[in-house]
């Protein structure tokens, strides 16, 4: 069975203390404990510190264009759906610039899991906003607070069809490996939102600040209730973050509605169409 | 030479499309040859659509100006198309709802507002009276086309069908107890090789097929939209995966994505979706990821001319996307080379592991013209996908997708193989795939990469071919894509003048072995550029690349084809 | 004072039954009766059917791309905010190729207002699935069905942020004039989504099937509870379809926010900055 | 020439960048011209920064290849630069940390860890006390640096003020104890005009603000962020509306929404983000939407290397957009053509009404220069906006937006005017803006666009600029943008060695004035194409206007600027 080690590549370049590293490690725990091996796991890195995980994460990968590693992974799952397929990326190129590819996916349903880095910043471009910090953050492109309220990426997922929304934090790293393997178990679009302390530019959401308003959602909390997840979206408007996942459901999976791909092969792997004939007959 | 040319007019939203392609089996099914044009408003309605169809013995590439047979749904039709009658042309028309003043051609009438009322039929099924007439005049066989109603009809019942036949006998026998005298033999029956009769789109939609092409991706928008239709409609056959993504952003990276995977793939669109694409072209350009891209243009800038044709996206395909990386241009002009050309698109992608663009333009789009059966049916056969340095299995060592070899090319693993792992990367990296800013590995990437130009130009490259005699030619036309039908047709037209011309047809516009075409441009002869633009695009590639500046040219850009006569009058000027 | 005869351009270019015909005519009709006329207020059409309107009605108008009129409407509107704007569009455009604008405009609550034309189709390229159409609806882009769940426009704009969700009828008319009263009226990013029958290539939300489904929001319904309106959005999955305004808030509009611009002149209007000494002192 | 080099590195993320600029500052207020480079990992932490500063009595235009003085805060910067180092060079290290073997240099120990702990302060401070020991070593003013030390830190209070003036003092001190020997007149405090010092992003900036742009959008992009952050740092002060928007399509439709509103706007990106805007610039293009892009390079495709340079996107610009349209393309190559050719693009875009593309690249708009002062307010107070035919009030008659005119260009009218309205229009359009597809007004209107580009090229157009004299050159450098620096410095050195060159530099890159180029391409001279990009994009270009090619070149393509020590190499191979 494949180790931490086999997984790792380079060192990680994130700044010490950065969520990203362990987010990092929750993610090689979860494909370890998985039984998963970095020739059996597909990944999409988007463009940002998350990203950067390319250099440190081995896998058949693709570190694609900014905003776009989610259309990219719907390809990659619809070519080849026998590999799970993950999406590593930031909030600003997930629900900023890619925020049409993420609405639509989630309608979709493709099997993909989604590791977004919550961290409401553009680490990697020194620390503009994300679109999903919170109303009056003050970053370099916003020097008088952003004006927009918070992208509620949950409240997103949820309402435009996605069968698997959570919300993980960086600083529970063990937490976060199960929130992970369930949501590559999970048949369907699965997001994981990850609370993610961007130390060096992002003096607002801490360790500190995530601490004190995180709570964990138990054993009552019902997650295939839909109003009820409805509900705990919400929460982010009184900062408070449940943590763990708000709704599942076992809605198909986009590739298991296509009714011509073969669920048992692949469609890289069925064998090639060659019967011509039925087709030319419409020219005639 | 025997050059028919139908045309039919009417309101747009009626159905004049289907009318005409329907005239057009019937056609190809009687022994004959065509080539068709139509045109059709950016609306649903209250435009005006009109259809027109050559007909030959032999084989056709374009229309022409000269209307044989005007069939004139609505007054629009005959106003719009008067200055194209000879005193040879016929012109069918209800005369009971517009009056003709002009005179010097024959003027046929046919009630087809009071047949319409008396057999309570909707406007759209006029069409099929007009087409009854039209074959009457034509000396066609009406069995023939009762054989396309009824393949057309089939799901609709025995009774739609004895329907549909009996409004073409109404203008079938309208003709016949009233016009025999007009009646010519141009669709007399003859035995000859089944023909297919297909538009541009249709021919890269087939040809994708059977490249194995298994996942196209798509946002629709004129005149690309059909091969995404086709595609879609023909799913169950062809199990291939097609999907109508969110926009063309999406579209393109997930064609990246599913290519990565290991699955041909493929999107098409025109100018403004490609717009789109462009960032997406330098992505698979870096990343080193096989696509095919279909780009069928129509008149821009921006919204432009939506269903109206143009050459105006050249050098902004060629130039597409930021940074210096290969991509390979290809542009068919005609059915036959839209079929070769795509073929070898996929190859070429799968070959040299980067974008090809394959050019269309409306004209070329969507556009008819019939092709022998047997060939295209022999071409599909005898092709088989080469993939290139596509392997299963990661071989000795550790795996470097980016591996610096002589040809440019590196091998390229499956993604899932057992015992190997690798990414591919939109930043430079180093040959194993991981990032790197270093010069050396940066130069040793972009050198590698400019590497696959050379091998394509050496091994896969074709020169333009050349159509008539150079060295004894008067004039020699160079141009490129859809204008092949016009410049082939006028050709035939100065060699019944006596003037011989040759023309140089490009089909790898992009990259080209210079010397090549310096040599074949370099003639002391009249070379004429024609092109349908108005920046004379591919005259500036060539200048580009060459140096060479050709002098005289023949421009369109109002959105309509070029015309063989216009050429004809551009070498006798 | 104007007549719905000032506003009319040229002659609709719409299939006869079209819903687009009464949605142009309440657009004439809420102009007319909030007393603007063609030189005081801004448009900008999509391109679609829907856009087509760019001939019918007269305004200060830009037919601009497809799928990016409501950024070019923010541009209109933060220049010279003292002109109403309004965006005319389709489903395709605004919820297909804009979705990624039309989200984060909510959140930026601009003041400007929608007048989304829901016809499930993309009209004008004649007739392939727009992404609110119903899960399995057949069309020539999606001959098998369409696989994805529908866009929910009105609960995507809600928990995004737009501070006056509505949706209105096509057929009917008195209605939608009122509603597009209101949401012009509104300050802040208001949305009407219009239930739009598509007669040429829709053939399942027709007029009847509207008819059969829609009810209007009567006067016990309190527009200004998110959760009850929230819980409105959700109705559509029972092919239900509230007609009236789902939600109403005050919240400030974006350029309402932005402290340096003056409220009662506008960007363009204002004098224009010439003390650059200013800003040269940061770099000696 | 007194020419000296300065240069300090250490770990990514520490601050180098801030003690760089600090560092030029001390040398203006000195009363001497600097130029300087930094480079940066695209990394926050982890990597490797340096910053490079030039300083000399006379303008300097470019960094040179030996460093005089290397202030090494880690072992890499000694090992990256240890090749560029002469036996005049003084190295500053910590011999405490890493032992430097190689002599034939003076090496100066200064023990920054055991200081830095003593005092109990952050890594990031051991710069300041790193820049003291420069500004002693170089006869530096102590006073002038606890000035900008007061500026900085005004904020924070006296006791941050007085700590960094201690630590200043620490490593100061350390030099005039122990190194006496070694000081140097570098910047003995001199009485000269004010200067600035600014990078190429921060004069676009400045500019911008001055040519009364109201509305900026953008996404952040390197090397073009800084834009952005500046623009809306000053929007309490310059009153602009700046918005980072969702996307860069976003972007760039709400900047042509705003400019159609009347306001002039702009936007900034780099190639990505440039890719994702060109559907717009097409857009623009027909609708004659006035706007100006700060487009500046990085090395590509895609992702590329995003904290390097290239000027690789300069065709992709010039082609930008599908279908065909006018477009003006400028390239500033110092800092001064930066204020000149902003100021007048906001012009061009105004009195052409349509888009106009400033091109940058990471070398010019992070490296600063320093200016004069005066000038530079000169040049802002004489400074007033164009606005060419931009209107209050509609005329007599209809008003017609896109009026057909002999120059090309229609009157505007600022939307909201009473008793007028009109639309813009993405599709092809009549007079009055709305949609045609006939073909005479597409034709009528496809050449008004195009004559806007014949006005342009007879009233705005400027020839290339000369450096040097031509006829009397051994070699005759050709280039654009950033290059100008290390080519005019490089001629400098040629001058110095009995060569003689000179160096036609573009600005005016798209259009051109093809018989002005071509005529001073075309002497029977040594030219030589000089360019940080591999295909050698320009001089490409050059040829498609020109049918010149310039056989010589040199080309850089590592994501470094280019050395005028390998311009000089290059003209004596
Ligand atoms: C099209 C495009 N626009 C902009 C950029 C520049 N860019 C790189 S990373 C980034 C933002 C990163 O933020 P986020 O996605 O939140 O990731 P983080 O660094 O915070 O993990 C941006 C804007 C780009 N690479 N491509
Ligand atoms: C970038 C781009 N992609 C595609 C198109 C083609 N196109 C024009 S209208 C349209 C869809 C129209 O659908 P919708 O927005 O729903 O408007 P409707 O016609 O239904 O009113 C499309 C895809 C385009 N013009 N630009
Ligand atoms: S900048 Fe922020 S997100 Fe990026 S590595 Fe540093 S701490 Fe992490
Ligand atoms: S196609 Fe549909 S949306 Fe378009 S005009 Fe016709 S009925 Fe209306
Ligand atoms: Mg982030
Ligand atoms: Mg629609």
């Amino acid at each position: 069975m494949a180790t931490q080690k086999d997984f790792s590549g380079y060192t990680g370049t994130w700044c010490p203390g950065c969520g990203d590293w362990g987010i990092g490690v929750a993610i090689k725990s979860a494909f370890v404990q998985m039984g998963m091996d970095p020739s059996s796991v597909g990944v999409v890195f988007d463009i940002g510190c998350s990203g950067n995980m390319n250099d440190v994460l081995n896998a058949y990968a693709i570190h694609g264009l900014h905003g776009r590693s989610v259309p990219t992974a719907v390809g990659m799952k619809l070519a080849h759906h026998k590999m799970p397929v993950v999406v590593i990326g930031g909030d600003g190129g997930l629900y900023g610039e890619g925020g049409n590819h993420f609405l639509h996916a989630s309608r979709g349903n493709h099997d993909i899991t989604l590791i977004a880095h919550d961290n409401s910043v553009y680490g990697l471009t020194t620390g503009q906003v994300a679109p999903d910090a919170q109303k009056g953050y003050k970053s370099k492109s916003t020097p008088q607070g952003m004006i927009e309220v918070s992208l509620n990426p949950l409240a997103l997922a949820l309402t435009q069809g996605a069968s698997f929304v959570a919300q993980g934090f960086a600083g529970d790293v063990t937490a976060l490996i199960e929130l992970i393997k369930k949501a590559i178990h999970h048949k369907g679009f699965s997001l994981v939102n990850v609370l993610q302390p961007c130390v060096t530019f992002n003096k607002v959401n801490t360790y500190q600040y995530y601490m004190q308003r995180i709570y964990t959602l138990d054993h009552s909390y019902d997650r295939t209730n839909y109003k009820l997840a409805l509900e705990k979206t919400q929460e982010f408007n009184e900062e408070k973050y449940p943590i763990g996942i708000l709704y599942q459901s076992d809605r198909p999976a986009y590739h298991e509605q296509i009714a011509h791909l073969p669920q048992d092969s692949s469609l890289r792997e069925r064998p090639a169409f060659r019967d011509f004939g039925l087709l030319i007959d419409d020219f005639v | 030479m025997d050059l028919f040319l139908w045309k039919i007019g009417g309101e747009a939203g009626f159905g004049i499309m289907t009318t005409g392609l329907s005239f057009g089996k019937v056609a190809i099914r009687s022994g004959y040859h065509v080539f068709d044009y139509n045109e059709y408003p950016s609306l649903i309605r209250g435009g005006h659509n009109t259809y027109e169809v050559m007909i030959s013995s032999q084989e056709v590439y374009a229309q022409k100006q000269d209307i044989d047979l005007l069939v004139c749904l609505n007054k629009d039709t005959y106003t719009h198309h008067k200055h194209r009658l000879t005193d040879k042309s016929i012109v069918v028309y209800d005369a009971d709802e517009f009056t003709i003043e002009e005179t010097g051609f024959v003027k046929l009438h046919i009630p087809f507002a009071s047949m319409k009322k008396e057999h309570h039929v909707m406007q759209i099924m006029v069409n099929t009276i007009a087409l009854g007439a039209s074959l009457a005049l034509l000396s066609g066989d009406i069995a023939i086309f009762y054989e396309i109603i009824e393949k057309e009809f089939k799901r609709k019942g025995e009774e739609v069908i004895a329907f549909n036949k009996k409004l073409t006998d109404l203008g079938f026998n309208y003709i016949k107890e009233h016009y025999s005298e007009h009646i010519k033999p141009v669709l007399t029956r003859k035995q000859e090789k089944s023909k297919m009769i297909l538009t541009g789109n249709d021919a890269f939609s087939l040809a994708a097929v059977v490249a194995d092409c298994r996942f196209y991706a798509a946002y629709p928008m004129t005149p690309s939209s059909t091969v995404l239709t086709s595609l879609a409609g023909w799913q169950d056959k062809s199990k291939m995966v097609v999907r109508h993504a969110e926009d063309e952003i999406a579209v393109m990276n997930t064609v990246l994505g599913a290519s990565f995977a290991g699955v041909r793939s493929a999107t098409g669109t025109s100018g403004g979706g490609f717009a789109l694409m462009v960032e997406g072209i330098s992505f698979a350009g870096v990343a080193e990821i096989s696509v095919v891209v279909f780009l069928s243009q129509r008149p821009g800038p921006a919204t432009g001319m939506p269903t109206w044709t143009e050459q105006g996206d050249l050098l902004f395909a060629v130039n597409a996307g930021h940074g210096e990386f290969p991509k390979i241009v290809l542009a068919p002009g005609d059915i036959h080379e839209m079929f070769e050309l795509t073929l070898k698109a996929f190859d070429l992608a799968d070959i040299y592991q980067m974008p090809v663009i394959v050019m269309s333009d409306k004209f070329l789009s969507e556009s008819h013209k019939s092709v022998n059966k047997e060939d295209i049916s022999n071409l599909f056969a005898n092709y088989h996908p080469n993939r290139g340095k596509l392997v299963n299995a990661p071989g000795e060592g550790k795996y470097l997708r980016y591996k610096i070899t002589d040809d440019g090319i590196s091998e390229r693993l499956l993604p899932g193989a057992p015992g190997a792992f690798y990414q591919v990367n939109s930043y430079e990296h180093v040959e194993d795939g991981h990032t790197t800013e270093e010069a050396a590995p940066r130069i040793e990437q972009v050198d590698k990469r400019s590497r696959k130009w050379q091998t394509y130009l050496d091994s896969h490259f074709k020169a333009p071919r050349v159509y008539g005699d150079i060295e004894t030619a008067d004039a020699v036309f160079v141009s490129w894509g859809g204008n092949k039908g016009p410049i082939i047709e006028a050709q035939k037209m100065l060699d019944a003048q006596g003037k011989k011309t040759a023309y140089i047809h490009f089909t790898h516009i992009y990259p080209m072995n210079t010397s090549i075409v310096k040599d074949i441009l370099s003639k002391d002869k009249r070379y004429i550029l024609i092109e349908n633009n108005a920046h004379g695009q591919f005259g500036k590639l060539l200048t580009m690349e060459t140096g060479i500046m050709i002098k005289e040219s023949l421009l369109k850009y109002d959105g309509r084809p070029i015309y063989k006569e216009e050429i004809v009058a551009k070498v006798n000027t």
